[in-house]
């Protein structure tokens, strides 16, 4: 559960590299390369990236609506990323998806979900087929705290633990759903309580401290890979950007966005590194301008990829 | 006449009768200081306060069971589902309890409110969030399905379906939000089951829903010009149908093209062409009927895909001037 | 909140006209006079006339496919009632409902419901529109253990507690959804216990101690009045018949219901009533009798009524 | 050859598929040591155990998330929903999830389940478990609807639609379950989207669907002593369906009456009679086509009503009789 230097110094990448990535999507989807919406996890990396730095890479992950962070920790090719983004067809989904569902179902990324709480019951099938086939996989499912009160999340934890299935539900909280603040949503202060309703353990941690993310879920991991069923660890974080490309923040205030943007996960984690594997500063710098690279690669070739054939429309209706 | 767009009209419509009829308040999803998803009902919180503009967790059946409940205690409730595509979590309510409640019970009760769903495609919002699910709702005994196209129409229908003692869906089309047109400022009803001719012609009958009319008024422009004059009928409310005024339309012209953008199979176009079929218009019919539909396939991401996916102008000029071949 | 000696004794005069007007219906349906299915709640009595004798007469109930106790009492006519079950014009739904649909909307029951949970959700918008409307009237909304695991349970409790509605949930645990045991459905001991993700009291009561439940809900009933939000009240109760008319009892021992029969809930408010108001046993059979006179007379009635005109059939879809 | 009641069909379609396959299952509510609400799957958990034999909490969106998930990764489950009317619970999983997920995921995945759903009228369960809803799931693009009306079919339909690779919903007909048919005792299948002339005729062409076929035929018999010969097509895969084989039919006897349980107004009737109007077999058409369905109303609770509200043989005897009028 101790993760090497080198390891630590990859999770520090791959936070870069969401971070490059959703802001050059940012950028992109102003000058109308990128259309649709999208939905930014700027801010939230170290939940993305810590949780995920629990699995094995045979292991499943379920991904959301805001989903770009899982799927680069799940170790998501950034050039068939982007393509998808940009609608073309050698993306992830032949530029069918788009943002809101990338799925790379071979890297065991089952999928992002414009439903919120779409995941989730998919989680428990996912768990099922492990269970049975006796693969000794992980599924782990990320859902925000409004995915939270849905019908769908209750249905699907109480299955999960009831046949104790190797599952671990991770709640991130970024105190919003859309406008609505989780302290109105929620008639009690910690998500993570509601496991105790569905007999199983509940853990809320500090979603922007990368260490205490990959601790906790590497717990929940451990438990579910031995059989012991499923978790919820509540990761506490906040979005930086607006809830997706339509949002004028009118339901928060511009100090709560500066308060939180102090405690940017990616820079407490460099902070972190530089005491215990001694990183440098220009070593991080490398590191952050490595992914800005190779984001910027990702571009060239989303670019220079085609568009999908029109004839080809109504492919992969069916099987 | 005053302009408006399509979106400011829904939102004077609720605003007026929230105004008028202490019993109307409206529930939803980011409906309140966000304004709505798109937009439709901002400010209304500021006017008429937290208790009247509820926002909810993300729980639609739990906003159709509060609608439903409210409705069958004295309270006359809109409320939003952020996308029709979601009202799939919300349909055991709003099928198996609002739509029945009436009949199960003797008729001793009534569920009268309405349910605004933003529906179809064109936003590049990809599979989830594009569908156009009315011929879902048109097929439940109960409720009725209320489809405005102009800015005129949303107005008058919704204070018509706010005002009707049954369960409406109303399906707002997203792409027709900005669009402008004339709208009173007095109140003023759209009766719930009366069609309207758009435009009218002789060559042949367009049946256009939603956002669709818009595009087959275009459509018919253009034929205009090559001589070929189509009468577009919008059904406005899809149910109650006001069948009659079709089947007038079509019995005149002998030809029709029915244009949707929800998914052709199994879609509204079989219940207009059935009835079309069955009715005395049969005998007049000089050529098959038509169906223009959305293609059987979710919606794409990719924008170029996602405009093919679903009937766009130039497909409608082509269908029609191929229909009304032999007629001109 | 104690109940006068002829309070008491119409509780159990309730009681047995449950028991009786199930007897018979059970009886009827065996030779062929009522059709469809039916799901009897013997055994549960104390549930049922507990809960509601915790409510005002104004306020409102919303029932479940086994509510045959709740109708009666919330004072339903028995008269109608039978007709109802016989699918008589006279019903309560002029023949349209039948057993699982019955409403007496002036009377404040809103309605059984063949969908498991269909009501919860409803109960929050019964509880909104009388916080909206002022008008101090509570929801006391009914369900079985097998409610308690669906999505719609969860969506509404949390709505009813964010927004402290004036809402008291009674779920009434009969060990069984079906042939499914509460306990391979839960994993946890108590479904009460649940209340506590919402932010709400819980409470676990024995259901066949009518005592007991009456004391649990006039709580609930006093904060929701209050204004201070729901409850979750959890009756342990059990049904002595097998689901519906269709069941062969495979998945339970003939030992374990003859030892719930042991715990009848009406001969145990006879006893204590004994105790409490002196009630003899001459009395008590009166009751009884009584109430099974009076189910009788409404099979009269039902009998004498009239079937719908065919001619009305579609009368009653629209408003 | 042996006979096997519906219900028994489906059971042994069940059994050999889970003995041939490992990675079957079945999972629903009750469908363990109660044998489903109908008794569909009795003496299954005996053989195969509780692992392959699951019963669920009440959670049917769970159910249809549980299949879907399983599909994803390699298993081809078979789930149930207890009566039809619930899967407006899970429809959620089904339609944005299951049916899409190829699709939006570029064809890179496959969903292979099958759902059950016990459906229709006439046991007087009244409106809540009476539902007929398959023309919402022939709407949707990525799934397959199948609707066997015989034992025959039943098993051999239900083999073919477990070892399809897509989401197929499986609509059984309550009615049906306990109606008799020559079944062979080895494993076939019958092909999805080829649909069966169940009877012959020249005069006039019934399209039945499910329990309505039954019914088709027994006035088809009574038509025959009158002199009228009626040809009676049963669809069978709903979705996709086999037009050509109606069109022939169609063409051939020039009158079409479409007879379906499900209330008409938004139903697969309207399909049907859009398929047939837009099709070749127009141009043979001797009279409008007739749609006999069931009324637009929730099903009610009293024997005499609830008759009613469905097409009967006696309706549909008369429907064809009258429709036959200038031909025999
Ligand atoms: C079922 C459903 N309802 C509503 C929406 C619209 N919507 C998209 S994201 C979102 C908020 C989600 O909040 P949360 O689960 O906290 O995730 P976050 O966006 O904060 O990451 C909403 C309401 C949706 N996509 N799906
Ligand atoms: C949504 C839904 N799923 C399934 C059913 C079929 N069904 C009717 S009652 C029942 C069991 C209900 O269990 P519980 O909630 O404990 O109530 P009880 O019958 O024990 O009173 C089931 C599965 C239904 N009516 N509704
Ligand atoms: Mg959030
Ligand atoms: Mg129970």
């Amino acid at each position: 559960m101790t993760l090497t230097p080198e390891r630590q110094r990859d999770l520090l990448r791959q936070m870069w590299l969401i971070r490059a990535f959703e802001e050059k999507a940012e950028n992109l989807y102003a000058q109308g390369k990128i259309h649709g919406t999208m939905h930014l996890s700027i801010g939230m990396e170290a939940s993305a990236v810590g949780a995920v730095a629990a699995l094995q890479p045979d292991d499943y992950i379920l991904s959301t609506h805001r989903g770009h962070g899982h799927c680069i920790a799940k170790g998501a090719d950034l050039d068939r990323m982007m393509a998808e983004f940009m609608g073309k067809e050698t993306g992830y989904c032949r530029g069918r998806g788009g943002s809101m569902h990338i799925a790379d179902v071979a890297g065991g990324n089952l999928g992002a979900n414009g439903v919120v709480a779409g995941g989730i019951p998919i989680a428990v099938g996912v768990g099922l087929s492990q269970k049975m086939q006796g693969t000794g996989r992980v599924c782990l499912c990320f859902f925000g705290d409004g995915a939270a009160n849905s019908g769908p999340f209750h249905e699907a934890l109480n299955m999960a633990a009831i046949w104790t299935l190797p599952v671990v539900f991770v709640c991130e909280n970024n105190q919003y759903a859309m406008s609505y603040p989780a302290s109105k949503a929620f008639a009690i202060p910690r998500i993570s309580d509601r496991a105790a309703g569905y007999g199983m353990p509940g853990e809320t941690v500090d979603g922007n401290d990368l260490n205490a993310v990959y601790a906790a879920v590497s717990r929940a991991v451990e438990r579910a890979r031995a059989g012991e069923g499923p978790s919820l660890v509540e990761n506490v974080t906040y979005r930086w950007r607006g809830h997706s490309k339509s949002d004028a923040n009118r339901y928060r205030s511009r100090e709560e966005i500066e308060a939180w943007k102090e405690k940017d996960p990616i820079a407490r984690f460099e902070r972190w590194l530089a005491q215990a594997i001694s990183l440098s500063e220009p070593d991080a710098r490398a590191v952050e301008q490595a992914a800005y690279a190779a984001i910027e690669a990702a571009v060239a070739f989303a670019d220079a990829s085609p568009e999908p054939d029109l004839a080809a429309i109504e492919e992969g209706v069916y099987a | 006449m005053r302009e408006l767009s399509y979106l400011e009209a829904i939102r004077e419509a609720l605003q007026q009768e929230m105004r008028r009829d202490p019993r109307v308040f409206v529930i939803g999803e980011d409906v309140g200081v966000y304004g709505g998803a798109f937009g439709v009902t901002r400010g209304l919180v500021e006017e008429f306060g937290e208790q009247r503009i509820i926002d909810t967790p993300i729980s639609e059946l739990g906003i159709a069971g509060a609608i439903t409940g409210a409705a069958l205690t004295g309270m006359r409730p809109v409320g939003e589902i952020m996308f029709m595509d979601f009202t799939t979590l919300a349909i055991e309510q709003l099928v198996n309890q609002a739509a029945k409640i009436r009949f199960m019970f003797g008729g001793t009760a009534t569920v009268p409110f309405v349910l605004r769903c933003p529906a179809g495609s064109g936003t590049g919002a990809a599979a989830q969030h594009s569908q156009s699910l009315e011929n879902w709702f048109v097929h439940v005994p109960g409720l009725k399905v209320v489809m405005p196209s102009t800015p005129y129409d949303a107005k008058g229908l919704l204070l018509a379906a706010i005002r009707d003692d049954n369960p409406v869906i109303f399906v707002e089309q997203k792409l027709l939000y900005k669009t402008r047109g004339p709208v009173p400022e007095e109140d003023y009803t759209v009766p719930l089951g009366k069609a309207d001719i758009k435009r009218a012609g002789r060559d042949l009958t367009i049946v256009a829903t939603g956002v669709m009319v818009a595009r087959a008024l275009e459509a018919a422009e253009q034929l205009a010009r090559e001589g070929i004059e189509v009468e577009v009928v919008d059904p406005r409310t899809l149910k109650p149908l006001d069948a009659e005024l079709i089947i007038q339309s079509v019995s005149k012209t002998g030809r029709v093209l029915i244009v949707h953008e929800a998914a052709r199979t199994g879609g509204y176009g079989g219940e207009l062409a059935a009835i079309i079929a069955e009715s005395e218009a049969f005998d007049y019919l000089d050529a098959p009927i038509v169906r223009l539909a959305g293609r059987d396939m979710p919606i794409p991401y990719n924008r170029t895909l996602e405009y093919h996916t679903v009937p766009q102008v130039e497909n409608i000029v082509e269908a029609a001037r191929q229909l009304a071949q032999g007629r001109v």
